[in-house]
Formats: structure tokens, C-alpha cells, sequence
């Protein structure tokens, strides 16, 4: 479905992705881990377009998302719920999500994807006139995933979700991955909480300074020696 | 070795320029030249090398100015001392611009600086009292010909550029630039930023300031919207700098340089060329073309200004590699 | 670094030495200088006195010169600025070695360009620039047509003392320029002789967009006389203002500059109806060639002049009568012959006095005028006058 | 007397309370991790301690000495140097030209300041570069300038925030025996790292903070045992 | 009395067309971030328009509707061809848009003068001097319609940010450029766009003054100026900022020239605008989070 293949990526003079290749099917839940500095959101604004690879390609559904400037992306069915949740925070959560659906298909079905948004998270509901920067993180990650439903995605990534939340949300975070996924959305997640991760995904990569060390399943990862030892501290 | 050829070549060049060329015309613009790259220089110390883009230099030139017309004015103090305090006091009114500006970063400094500098030009006007307002100052000045004023300033020019390179060279030069790449991780290497940031425009208003008075000393005339002119002095400076290249130590010297050939260029139709042409071929198209050139050469230099931003934004010395691999690979290689 | 900085020196000195050497005279006319704001904000008088030294200098060149040789003007533009104006009296001077400037419209300029005159010792005929001190300096070289700043508003003193004696209190608005400054000044000064009490004293940026604030605390003040030295659009404002808040003084009096220009009465419509305005000059006066002079220039350049472009036009006269009566066409002699000027213009009598602190200044008298009906008419000093003057100005909403 | 503690420090921004109430201490000559999850209050913690920007409350004191309010520069001549997370290379100055400009907080002249910032430079292993401008470093060379720009002020408190993030395990290594022969030089450190391997080895003790509160203190071993770090830090299913 | 309340109404009626010059420069600064030096000299050339418009015949209020594409499109122009390359440049001073600016507003002036000349143009109508009465209030019919309309302008741009799409995405963009482009928005577009809505409100603004001012080369810079104290007044992006900082300079000025002096009009608003650089940063948007 969602194909990279051996993409550079630099920032000025400095690379930080090296020929990463991998490939995200249809319906599954697939999660790139590593540290801090490793790669994986550069590798997430590599796909939603906001940096261009030096080389390699990056295909959806057969349309190469490399060549396509970085707000059409979105069109494609490609959704980018980035780090940080980078709400507009002095608009109000319905204006927040009403800007997820700009594209001509998600536009029409606009008040009932909404309807649909408000049943997946009714705190959204409840403050849908209060602004943005004023909710809290859990709910501003939500409020966040929301607006990333509103693009009608075929394909959600989301760039490490659990972060700054307390242990109760970041579940309910992952519960919520779990649910859009079952709506039949395919996920792609960016983690550094790698044992949780591990264990609700279909499929992991590890990244390591810019590249794909390790692929396979979740059980097979976490049983891995080297993930074990420099990602779970045993 | 050709390096250091260069640099005894040029000033003995410069010193020995009023015994070569006999125009006082000629010796008029180098003049105004040596006093941009006073100017330039100034404005670069500040905001090419510290990274605080300063849209109100005016103020300084125009106070230094004004303390030496005034002194001479009101207590006959002599130009020359007038000279050295109007840079001093220049220095002293950057202590309060510092004070309000220095707080803000980027933008919003350059635009406090601006209202600043406007702020004292309006004040000079309406302090009629005190700066004679609009009606300006008008003294006599000191010397009949040209020679001493050119020496004056080059001497103002050569000191204040070596004066520069040298603090550039040395612990406020490194502090200066590391205020200006990146302010939280200069104080994190024990700069104190606002300090350093304070003696940078000191530096530089003392210069300028100086410029200034040796102005008035000069032309024997100044008035608020001379002197204290946002276009004329505080975006001159900026251009001047910008089109020699910023935070470069020669830059602001190639800007005078071309800033004040292009004006006259411009303003004489390209030194009579045209109307000569004119002349000479008895067509109007000529005359017609030279009363163009002399209408637009604000035009020009809006023109030019846009022309260096998009395609030499370090200017002419900080881009020069650029120019030559662009020129030879035209040349040559065909 | 250095090393670029040095290559770059010389190919702009390469560049710049070929343009001068191919910028050669052509021989054979006498030259004189005329250093005039013909780009910059001030361009518009500029080209008006520009066309005015054009026209005379066609005349003369056209009944033969000057002693047989025509007379070529060299413009210098100076921008308005007084460096660049230095610039281009120093081209003048040591460049186009010509043996007569004249010019000099702004204030600053001709502050900063007399020195220069004065040093080489090249006779400056300055046709406009108004400040007091230019003439103030004792130079030699430096001589004034026009009359200074503070001489502007002596028509309106002696119409005070003459026809409006019942005016007791005045308000004062002024530019924040150096004319309107010295006008202030000097007008102040006669007000105090007269007994007059000046109840508002302002002074304004020139461009402002709304003079109700001021205005109204004049309408307050209920003054018998607003006297306003303004440039013609915050002329034109005033008035209109003035006509919107029913201000109803015995007299406004402009102070020159912009209330006696066409475009005043133009742009401020009826509301500039009765304005009186201080003036150095209308065509209407009883000069030599003044009606003609302002009748030729409407004909050659279908456009109005006014008193810069007389200045301009007789300045020429009097620099190509001193040229004929100088011994040899160096400086020193036609200085000599400049200052033994005395002839008629179409500007008024021109001689180079001095008195008070003045030296080589032209004494001139000035005038008063008055809208009426659109026209501009004198009507102070009598002796002058085409119309009766109308006083004390109708309340506004007594008009038609 | 301790050598260096923080004491219920807090800091505010508007509503959010990023850090609450930390409180811990550091023997002179130690290494000291401070570990929490993303956001959880170590890089402001490490700001207020520098003086980036002043506590809400709480007091920092470094020798006996309360610096907490202090501006950065003072706190820098105190001796008390730092890192940045992210780095803040002076970018268009060379690598050596940052180490004087370093320099220069001990020293006046040039001749003194280049010769420090030599054989800094030549200790932290970056002499092969030091012509490089800073900003075309490569992200290693960043976070080793990013030292050698810290020790170059002769710190005696050195705060190194997330220095090995982004390396790969040979420059692991190599930074991990930098901050070793750092200590061995008698420099005092507190650093924050997010990779489990490098802290747990190099730490003589831990203090652990989640929301801005402090969750757990004690030596590598009794951390990694910790119910509420394994819950906080590494996830809740792990327990 | 009636000092004051004719003063007050001068000064809100002025400020209701400060309002306009300024709306245009806060979204401009607001969603880009740059501080524009030519944003007087746009307005100039909108009045230059009119004029011409109005020498063929054409009402000051009818030429808005031909002054305002025009100089959208040169707004866009702008943007595009001159200030949008710049991002990819790599200079010392990040200022390098600011000093673009400066130099697209000297062409601006002189390629006025050029056509124009330095006279001074005005256009007259048969309204500019009427006045009405309130008690003994005189009320500019001019600037009571350029009052009127700028209001309803800034009601219209004010609804246009907060119910539309393009407008959610231009106030979207102003926030976090990134995340706006992974919604979908080409930022790129967006800002031509602003800057181009801005360069038509401005020229509103020309329009309005032009009956009631005149029109000269040299224009532009003062108004640039009082566009600055506007915004930074009201705060960045802010629509109804820039009415409230409109008002308040208006009065402020209107005020101060008639209990300070109309000469010190000008350190009024620069006063005032230091004043609230350092002490209010955020401006009056920050007062109320509108």
C-alpha cells in the first residue's frame, strides 16, 4: 500500500535518513521505533512531503507521494498527525478539526465525518468552542487525531502520540490507534515507547542513526536480543 | 603576500590621490566615499557582526552632527573637538536605544530602532529652542580647500576600519558573532549578551556620530531632515552595507564606493555621457534617454537594491565567488 | 578578502574613468550653472524655475546673447539634498569651470552650496532659497534675489497697520519646515509691535491628514486672525476644515508658500474664497514683462507658473546683464559687475544692498493678495492693487 | 554541605506546571542522570539551572552559593557549563573559532583563548575538523562541539542534556569515554539521556522525573528496578 | 466640551481608516511574519489609481472596486516573484526580507514620481468638504463614509478569517505553517494570497483618503509607519486589533494635538509605540485573545 523505498534525506548539509526501505500494507498497524534522534519523524515529514528525499521514492496506492508538492498529500488519503500535535492553538477544537477536511472528497462529507469524530472522542464534543491551546495534552492529542480523521485517511501516522501523557492516557491513545485501525485505517506509528508499541503492532522497524536495523513482527522484536538490551533495558 | 601588498597599496593610493588628481570635484566624492565607509562599517560592527539590524542610524550620525554644530554654535567650541565628543555623545545616546532595544529580537528591533530614530528627528524639529528646529545649523567652515576634509576622513576611515578589524579579531569580535549566531548558546558560554550587544553599538554609534560631526563640519549645514533622515542616513547605511556585503570587513567599503559612484552616475546622466552622445549625433533620443537616467536614479537604486537581495544577498564581497565563477563560466567556457 | 575588495576598487575605477573621459565640452558658449531640486520631493518647483531659466535664456540667446556669444545652462539636480547639491556645486565649479551659478531652491542647500561658492570664488546667484543667514555670513560671492524668510510678512504688518486695525488677537499655525519656522518667528515678532495677542501657536508635521484637533481649540480661541504658513495642500486642508468647523475669524492670511498657488484654490474650492496670502510676486504687478512673462510660459509649457518661476526668470536677466557688463568672463569680474546690479526685472527692481546684518540681498517689497471669485488679485499695497481688498471676510454661512 | 542541589524547584508556563517540586543533590566529582520520559520536565529543569530562564520557585545551589535567577552568563563564570539538547552551533564560525569564542570566558587574549581552545578541541577528539564550519558538522560533530564549547568555559559543573541522542553505537562509545576522561578531570556531571544503555552505565545515580515530579532516586540499579519508573518510563504492561 | 467631543470625533473617524491601512499589514505580518516597508507606498499607488480613475470620470467609492484587484494582483506579484524566493536563501540577516521590502518601496515611489511627477494630485468631489451636525459636533461626510466602510470592510474580513475555508487556512497557516501544510494547504499559495489581501485592503484604504487627502510620490513612508503602530497596538493577525489600534492612534494623535501640540502628533504614536513594544508585547490581542 504504502511503499519507501531507499530514500536519502538531508537537512542542509546533514543526512539524517540513509536508504530506509519499507513497505506498510493494507489494514495493518505498523510501527517504526528507535531513540531519540533515529530518524523516525524525518522519515514521517518525508511522507506527508514537508522534506523531499534526496533519493529513493516513496509510492502510495500507486502515486508517487515524492512528486507531489506537500499539501496535496493529505488528498491522497495519506494523514500526518505530527509530534507535538501541532494544533492551531488559538483556533477552537471545531475549527481545528474542520481544517483536517480541506480536500474536495473529505469537504462534502464534512458535518458527518464530524458526527463520527465527536462519537470517537465526546470530550471534543463538549469543548468543541474552547480553543485549542488551552486543553490539556491529552486532549489536545486527541483533539489532534481528530482532525487527522476529518482528511478521511486510508493511512494514519502518527508521530510518537504518547508523548508528555500520563501512562492511563498514552493507553488510551494506543486503544484509540487500535479502534481506527479496526474501522479499517491503516496506522503507521512513530514510537520511542517501544515495549508498549511492540506489543499492540502488527509489524516494527528499528531505526538506528538514519536506518532500518531490524524488521519483523512484534513478538519477533521484542524477543530480539539487541532491541531487548538497548530499547527495554534488559 | 598579495594580500598584505593589497593593503599598503590602497591607502598610499588614497594619500597621495589629492596630489595626483587636482578636481576638487573628484576629492568632493571621495569625501562623501571615505564618509559612507565610516557609516557602512559602523552600521556593520552592529548588525553585520552582532546580528542587531538597526533601521535608526541616523540618530547617531545626527546627534553627532548636531553636538558639533551646536558646541561650535553656542560655545565656539572648535569643530575638531566637536569631532571626537559628538562621537562620544552619539555613543551616550546609544545608551537608551540599547536600554529600549536590546530586549527585542529580529524584527522587532529593527522596527524600535526605526521609531527611534525617527522619534529623535522629530524632537530636533520641534526643539526649536534649543536646535534651531527646521532652520538648521549653519557655521563656517574651517578650511578653504578640500585636502584637509579628505585627510580628515580618511584618516576616520582607515582608523574606524582598522578599529573594527581589529575588535573583530579579538574576544568582543568572537563574542559579537556568537551573539549573533545564536544568543541563548552565546550566554550559555558566559557572554554576557546585553553588555556585549551594548558595546557593540557603542562602537558603532562612536563612529558614526563621528562621521556626523565631521558632516557638519563639512558641509556647514544641517538641519533635522537632513541628518536625522530615515531614507538618507539609516537605509543608506543598511544598503551600503548590504550591497558591499554584510559582515565582512571590506564590504561596506565596495558599498560606499558603488552606492556613491552609482548616485552620481546617475544623477549626471552617467557624467554628461549621454548628453554628449546627444550632442555629438545630434539625436534627441540621447538627450531624452540622459533626462531619464537623471530622473530615476532613486529608481536605480530601489532596483539595484532588489537586484543584490535576490541575487547576491552577501553582496558584492561576501559573494564575490559567486560572481567570478559566474562571469568566467560565461567568458571562456562560452 | 582584501584581494576582492582591491579587484572590485579597480574595475569600477576602470568603468568610471572611461565615462569621464568621454563626458568632453563643446566650446564656444558662455556656461552658467544652475543647481535646481529636479528629481525628489521638491522636483516640482524645480522644473518649474527649470523651464523659466530655459525660457529667458531663449530670449536672450535669441536677440543675440551676450556680447555676441549665447549663453549655455548647465542643470545640476540637487535633489533637495544638501550633499548631493554640494556634489554638484563642486562639478560646477571645478569640473565645468563655469564663471556664474545661480539657482538654489532649498533652504539647506543653498546653506550648504554658498560656502563652496564663497571659497572658490565663483559668483552664486541665488534666486530662492530663503533662509536669513545665507545672506547673514558677509560671503562676497553670494547674492539673493529674493527677499529673505523673515521679510515675507511685512505686506501683512503694514495692511494690519493700514486696513484691518481692528484685529486684536491671532492664531498662528505653522509648517514644521524651516520657512515655516523663520515665517513664524519673524511674524511673532511683528504681531508683538503691533499690540496683537497671539492666542494659538502651533506648529505641525507638513502632511498631516486632519487638522480638527487644532482646529477646534482655534474655533475655541475665537481669534480676529489665523495667520498660516502652510504648503498648498495643508493650505487646501486648512481651509476646507476650516469651512467644516465654521471658523469665523475676521481674516485668514496665508503666510506665502502654498496660498497663492493655482492648485490652492483648486483643491480647497470655494472654501478658499477671501484667503488672504503674503506673496513676493503676482503677474498683475506693474513690472516689466511680467504679465508677458507669465503669459508666454502658460503658452510654451500650457501649464500656470507663479512667483518661484518669476524668481527663476528674472535671476537670469539679472546674471546675463552682469556677464555683458563684466570686463572678462572670469568670476572675479562678473562678481564685480554683480555687484553693481541695477536694473529693472520682471520680478521688481533688483539691486545688492546691504542693511542689518545682510550683504548683497536684494530688497524687495511684498505684497498681498486675496482670493476673490477663484481670481487671485492684489490688493495690498494700494499702489498695486487690481481689486479692492474684501474685509472683514463673510461668515461662512452668510456666503451666497 | 552539599556540592550542588536543587530544591523544590518549580516552573510554571501559564497554566502548565512543567516542573513541580524536583528536589536532588550531587556530590562534588559524581555523574548524575536525571532520566523521565519525553517532556517531562528535564531540559527546563536543566534551563532553570543554567539560567536560561528563572524558577517559578525553588532554589538551585551551586557551592554554598544560590544561583537560581542568575543569568546565564554569571552562572557560566561560576563554573557551571551546559549543553544543548538542541545543539545551537554557531554556524557560521568554524569549530575552532566556537571553542575561542568559549575561551574567552576564562581568558582575555587572543594568543591564551586560541591556545586553550587548541588543546580543548585536540581533548575532545574534534581536531580534524576544527577548519569546518560548525554548521556543515554532522550531527556527532554538533554534540561534540557541543562539549568541547562547554568545557572550553573550564566548567566544574558540566549539565550535558541528550548528548548521544542521534549517534550510531561506535560514536556511542566514543562519547561515553569522553564524559568518562571529562570526569576523570575532576568536572562534576549531570546529564540527561535517553538511552537506557549509556545512562545505566555511566551514572553513579539516578534521579528519575515524570510531569515535572520526581519519581524515584537512587543508583542505576535500585532505578532500574523502580515500580513507578518501569511504569512511567518504560511502560505500564512491562510491570 | 466641545473641544473634546469634537476632538474625539476626529479622532475616531481617522481612526476608523487607520483601522483599514492596518488590518492589511497585521494579517501580512501576521501570517508571514515579515514587516512590510512598503505597505504606505501600496496605498500610494491605490490613490494613483484612483486618481486616474478619477480624471476619466470615475467616483473615489466606485474605484475601489477596480483599485482593489489591481493591486491584489501586484500584492501577489510581489510575493511571489520577490519575497517568496527569498526563503531559500541563505544570508547573515534574516532581515533580508525586511530590507526587500525598502527596496520595493522606493521603486513603488519612484516609479510614481516617474509617471506622476512630485505634484501633488487631488481629486475633488462634490462631498469632500460637506459636513453635518451633531449638536455642535461637525461630522466630515468624507471621513464619516470612509468610517463607515472600513468598518464594514473589517467586519467582512473579520467574518471571511472565521467562516471560510480559505480564511481558516490563512489563520491556520499563521500559527503553525507546518501542521497547516499537512492539513492540505499550500502555505506557499496562502501567502501570496495574504500578501495580496493586504495590498487590496491598503488600497481600500488609498481609496477612502483620497477624497479627503492628496496624493503625492512621498506618501508612503508615513503611513508604513502608522501601519506598524496599528499592528503592533493590536496585536499580529489580529482583525479586531488593528481596529482597536486604529482607534487608539487616532484618538491618540487627535487628542494630543489638541491638549499637547498637533507637532508632537508624531512622538504620540512613536511614544506609544515604544511603549507597548516593551511592555505589552502581544498587544491589545493579548489582552483579550481576539
Amino acid at each position: 500500500m504504502l511503499k519507501v523505498s531507499g530514500i536519502d534525506v538531508f537537512y542542509g548539509d546533514l543526512q539524517v535518513i540513509r536508504d530506509v526501505s519499507f513497505e506498510v500494507r493494507d489494514g495493518e498497524i505498523l510501527v517504526l521505533v528507535g531513540a531519540n534522534g533515529a530518524g523516525k519523524s524525518t522519515t514521517l515529514k518525508t511522507i506527508s512531503g514537508l522534506l523531499k528525499p534526496l533519493k529513493g521514492s516513496i509510492e502510495f496506492d500507486g502515486v508517487r507521494l515524492d512528486l507531489l508538492s506537500p499539501d496535496k498529500v493529505i488528498g491522497q488519503g495519506v494523514v500526518h498527525v505530527p509530534e507535538a500535535r501541532r494544533l492551531f492553538r488559538e483556533m477552537t477544537v471545531e475549527e481545528n478539526l474542520v481544517m483536517g477536511s480541506l480536500s474536495p472528497v473529505a469537504r462534502k462529507k464534512r458535518m458527518q465525518t464530524m458526527e463520527w469524530v465527536y462519537e470517537l472522542f465526546p470530550r471534543m464534543k463538549e469543548r468543541r468552542k474552547q480553543a485549542a491551546g488551552t486543553m490539556s495534552g491529552g486532549e489536545q492529542q486527541m483533539c489532534a487525531i481528530g482532525r487527522g480523521l476529518m482528511a478521511l485517511p486510508k493511512i494514519l501516522m502518527f508521530d510518537e502520540p504518547s508523548l508528555g501523557l500520563s501512562p492511563i492516557l498514552v493507553q488510551e491513545v494506543f486503544g484509540i490507534a487500535k479502534r481506527i485501525n479496526k474501522e479499517g485505517v491503516t496506522v503507521l506509528l512513530v514510537e520511542q515507547n517501544v515495549r508498549q508499541t511492540l506489543a499492540m503492532c502488527d509489524r516494527a522497524c528499528v531505526l538506528e542513526n538514519g536506518r532500518i536495523v531490524l524488521q519483523g513482527t512484534g513478538k519477533e522484536l521484542s524477543d530480539d536480543p539487541h532491541v531487548k538490551e538497548a530499547y527495554l533495558g534488559i | 603576500m598579495k594580500k598584505n601588498l593589497y593593503q599598503l597599496i590602497l591607502p598610499a593610493v588614497l594619500a597621495l590621490l589629492p596630489m595626483a588628481v587636482k578636481s576638487e570635484y573628484f576629492l568632493h566624492l571621495m569625501i562623501l566615499f571615505l564618509l559612507w565607509v565610516v557609516i557602512g562599517s559602523s552600521w556593520n560592527i552592529l548588525a553585520g557582526y552582532t546580528g542587531q539590524v538597526s533601521f535608526g542610524h541616523a540618530a547617531f550620525f545626527g546627534v553627532g552632527a548636531y553636538t558639533a554644530g551646536l558646541l561650535f554654535q553656542h560655545l565656539q567650541v572648535s569643530p575638531w573637538w566637536g569631532m571626537a565628543l559628538g562621537g562620544i555623545v552619539a555613543m551616550l545616546i546609544g545608551l537608551p536605544f540599547g536600554a529600549i532595544c536590546f530586549p527585542l529580537r529580529g524584527a522587532y528591533f529593527a522596527l524600535a530602532s526605526l521609531a527611534l530614530g525617527e522619534g529623535i528627528r522629530h524632537i530636533a524639529t520641534v526643539a526649536e529652542g534649543f536646535t534651531g528646529g527646521m532652520m538648521g545649523i549653519m557655521i563656517m567652515p574651517t578650511f578653504t580647500s578640500k585636502a584637509p576634509y579628505y585627510y580628515i576622513a580618511l584618516g576616520l576611515a582607515v582608523l574606524s576600519v582598522l578599529s573594527i578589524r581589529a575588535i573583530i579579531n579579538s574576544k568582543p569580535g568572537y563574542y559579537f558573532v556568537s551573539i549573533r549566531e545564536d544568543q541563548d548558546a552565546a550566554a550559555s558560554l558566559g557572554i554576557d549578551t546585553t553588555l556585549y550587544k551594548n558595546i557593540s553599538l557603542s562602537i558603532s554609534a562612536f563612529w558614526t556620530g563621528m562621521a556626523g560631526a565631521l558632516y557638519m563640519n563639512y558641509m556647514g549645514f544641517i538641519d533635522p531632515n537632513v541628518v536625522f533622515s530615515l531614507h538618507d542616513y539609516s537605509v543608506m547605511a543598511i544598503l551600503v552595507a548590504i550591497v558591499g556585503g554584510v559582515g565582512t570587513i571590506y564590504g561596506p567599503a565596495v558599498g560606499a564606493f558603488i552606492m556613491v559612484a552609482f548616485q552620481e552616475f546617475f544623477r549626471t546622466g552617467f557624467f554628461g555621457l549621454f548628453d554628449y552622445l546627444g550632442k555629438a549625433t545630434g539625436s534627441p533620443a540621447f538627450t531624452a534617454l540622459s533626462g531619464a537616467v537623471r530622473q530615476a536614479h532613486v529608481l536605480g537604486f530601489g532596483i539595484l537594491v532588489i537586484v543584490v537581495i535576490l541575487y547576491l544577498p552577501n553582496g558584492v564581497v561576501g559573494d564575490w565567488e559567486k560572481i567570478k565563477r559566474n562571469v568566467f563560466r560565461i567568458n571562456p567556457a562560452g | 578578502m582584501k584581494g576582492t575588495a582591491g579587484k572590485a576598487f579597480v574595475v569600477v575605477a576602470a568603468v568610471l574613468s572611461l565615462v569621464m573621459a568621454a563626458s568632453a565640452g563643446f566650446a564656444e558658449t558662455i556656461k552658467v550653472g544652475v543647481l535646481l531640486p529636479l528629481t525628489g520631493s521638491l522636483a516640482k518647483f524645480g522644473e518649474i524655475e527649470k523651464r523659466s531659466y530655459d525660457m529667458a535664456v531663449g530670449e536672450i540667446n535669441a536677440k543675440g546673447g551676450v556680447n555676441g556669444k549665447k549663453i549655455e545652462l548647465l542643470f545640476e539636480d540637487d535633489t533637495g539634498k544638501p550633499d548631493v547639491g554640494r556634489s554638484a556645486m563642486e562639478k560646477l565649479i571645478s569640473r565645468d569651470k563655469v564663471p556664474v551659478i545661480t539657482g538654489g531652491y532649498a533652504s539647506s542647500v543653498v546653506a550648504a552650496t554658498a560656502p563652496v561658492a564663497q571659497q572658490f570664488k565663483v559668483p552664486f546667484v541665488i534666486c530662492t532659497g530663503s533662509s536669513d543667514d545665507v545672506t547673514e555670513k558677509g560671503y562676497d560671492y553670494v547674492f539673493r534675489v529674493n527677499p529673505p524668510a523673515s521679510e515675507y510678512p511685512n505686506a501683512v504688518k503694514s495692511f494690519l497697520q493700514g486696513v484691518a486695525r481692528d484685529v486684536k488677537t491671532v492664531a498662528l499655525l505653522y509648517e514644521n519646515t524651516a520657512f515655516g519656522q523663520s515665517s513664524s518667528k519673524s511674524f511673532e515678532k511683528d504681531a508683538k509691535d503691533l499690540g496683537l495677542k497671539i492666542v494659538v501657536k502651533e506648529g505641525y508635521q507638513a502632511g498631516a491628514i486632519d487638522f480638527t484637533p487644532i482646529l477646534t481649540k482655534v474655533k475655541a480661541a475665537n481669534p480676529d486672525m489665523i495667520y498660516m504658513v502652510s504648503y498648498v495642500m495643508d493650505a487646501s486642508l486648512l481651509m476646507r476644515q476650516s469651512k467644516e468647523l465654521h471658523i469665523n475669524p475676521r481674516m485668514f492670511v496665508g503666510g506665502g508658500a502654498g496660498f497663492t498657488l493655482p492648485e490652492f484654490a483648486k483643491s480647497a474650492g470655494d472654501a478658499s474664497d477671501y484667503v488672504y496670502s503674503a506673496t513676493l510676486w503676482v503677474d498683475t504687478l506693474p513690472f516689466p514683462g511680467a504679465r508677458k512673462y507669465s503669459a508666454d510660459f502658460r503658452k510654451k509649457y500650457g501649464a500656470e507658473t507663479e512667483y518661484h518661476g518669476a524668481e527663476a526668470y528674472a535671476t537670469m536677466y539679472v546674471v546675463a546683464d552682469a556677464l555683458k557688463r563684466a570686463k572678462s568672463l572670469t568670476p572675479k569680474d562678473v562678481r564685480g559687475a554683480l555687484a553693481a546690479t541695477d536694473m529693472k526685472t520682471a520680478f521688481g527692481p533688483v539691486k545688492f544692498v546691504s542693511y542689518g546684518k545682510k550683504t548683497q540681498q536684494n530688497k524687495l517689497d511684498t505684497y498681498m493678495v486675496q482670493w476673490q471669485k477663484g481670481e487671485l488679485e492684489a490688493v495690498w499695497p494700494k499702489n498695486v492693487a487690481t481689486k479692492k481688498y474684501i474685509y472683514p471676510t463673510p461668515h461662512w454661512d452668510r456666503r451666497r | 554541605m552539599s556540592y550542588f542541589r536543587v530544591e523544590k524547584l518549580v516552573k510554571k508556563f501559564g497554566g502548565l506546571t512543567a516542573v513541580d517540586e524536583v528536589t536532588f543533590e550531587v556530590g562534588k566529582g559524581e555523574i548524575f542522570g536525571l532520566i523521565g520520559p519525553n517532556g517531562s520536565g528535564k531540559t527546563t529543569t536543566f534551563n532553570m539551572i543554567s539560567g536560561v530562564y528563572p524558577p517559578t520557585s525553588g532554589k538551585v545551589v551551586y557551592r554554598d552559593r544560590e544561583i537560581q535567577g542568575m543569568k546565564s552568563h554569571r552562572i557560566c563564570h561560576l563554573g557551571v557549563g551546559r549543553t544543548f539538547q538542541v545543539v545551537k552551533p554557531l554556524g557560521r564560525m568554524t569549530v575552532l573559532d566556537n571553542v575561542i569564542a568559549a575561551s574567552f570566558s576564562r581568558v582575555n587574549s587572543m594568543r591564551e583563548a586560541r591556545g586553550a581552545a587548541l588543546r580543548t578541541v585536540e581533548f575532545c577528539g574534534l581536531a580534524p575538523v576544527r577548519e569546518v564550519l560548525a554548521r556543515s558538522l554532522p550531527i556527532a560533530g554538533r554534540k561534540r562541539l557541543e562539549i568541547a564549547r562547554a568545557m572550553a568555559t573550564r566548567p566544574e559543573l558540566l549539565l550535558l542534556d541528550e548528548t548521544a541522542a542521534g549517534l550510531n553505537p561506535t560514536e556511542l562509545v566514543e562519547a561515553i569515554e569522553l564524559i568518562r576522561k571529562i570526569r576523570e578531570n575532576g568536572t562534576t556531571i549531570v546529564i540527561i539521556e535517553h538511552i537506557m544503555h549509556v545512562i545505566m552505565t555511566i551514572s553513579d545515580r539516578i534521579h528519575a522525573i515524570n510531569f515535572g515530579q520526581t519519581i524515584a532516586e537512587g543508583t542505576p540499579k535500585e532505578v532500574a528496578a523502580n515500580q513507578a519508573v518501569i511504569e512511567a518510563y518504560l511502560g505500564t504492561d512491562y510491570a | 466640551m466641545d473641544v473634546f467631543l469634537q476632538t474625539l470625533v476626529a479622532g475616531i473617524l481617522k481612526g476608523g481608516l487607520y483601522a483599514l491601512i492596518g488590518i492589511g499589514m497585521t494579517l501580512i505580518m501576521g501570517v508571514m511574519g515579515i514587516i512590510n516597508l512598503a505597505h504606505g507606498q501600496l496605498m500610494m499607488l491605490a490613490m494613483y489609481v484612483t486618481f486616474v480613475l478619477n480624471t476619466m470620470g470615475v467616483d473615489p467609492y466606485v474605484s475601489l472596486f477596480i483599485a482593489m484587484p489591481l493591486l491584489f494582483m501586484l500584492g501577489v506579484a510581489i510575493q511571489k516573484f520577490l519575497l517568496n524566493p527569498l526563503m531559500k536563501v541563505e544570508t547573515i540577516l534574516p532581515e533580508n526580507q525586511v530590507l526587500m521590502t525598502v527596496g520595493i518601496g522606493m521603486v513603488l515611489t519612484e516609479v510614481a514620481r516617474f509617471v506622476f511627477s512630485s505634484d501633488y494630485k487631488y481629486i475633488t468631489t462634490g462631498y469632500a468638504d460637506r459636513t453635518f451636525y451633531i449638536g455642535n459636533i461637525s461630522f466630515s461626510v468624507a471621513l464619516t463614509i470612509a468610517f463607515v466602510i472600513a468598518l464594514s470592510f473589517t467586519a467582512a474580513m473579520f467574518w471571511f478569517l472565521l467562516k471560510t475555508d480559505l480564511g481558516r487556512s490563512i489563520r491556520a497557516t499563521a500559527q503553525d505553517k507546518d501542521a497547516a501544510t499537512l492539513m492540505g494547504v499550500n502555505t506557499g499559495r496562502i501567502t501570496v494570497i495574504t500578501f495580496g489581501l493586504g495590498s487590496a485592503l491598503v488600497a481600500a484604504a488609498g481609496c477612502l483618503l483620497a477624497p479627503v487627502y492628496y496624493i503625492f510620490p512621498d506618501l508612503g513612508g508615513p503611513f508604513t509607519a502608522k501601519a506598524f503602530i496599528i499592528t503592533i497596538l493590536g496585536g499580529l493577525g489580529s482583525t479586531v486589533g488593528a481596529i482597536f489600534g486604529g482607534v487608539t492612534l487616532g484618538l491618540a494623535e487627535s487628542m494630543g494635538a489638541t491638549y499637547f501640540g498637533m507637532e508632537y502628533e508624531d512622538i504620540v504614536g512613536l511614544t506609544i509605540f515604544i511603549l507597548v513594544l516593551l511592555f505589552l508585547p502581544g498587544g491589545f490581542k493579548r489582552l483579550t485573545k481576539v
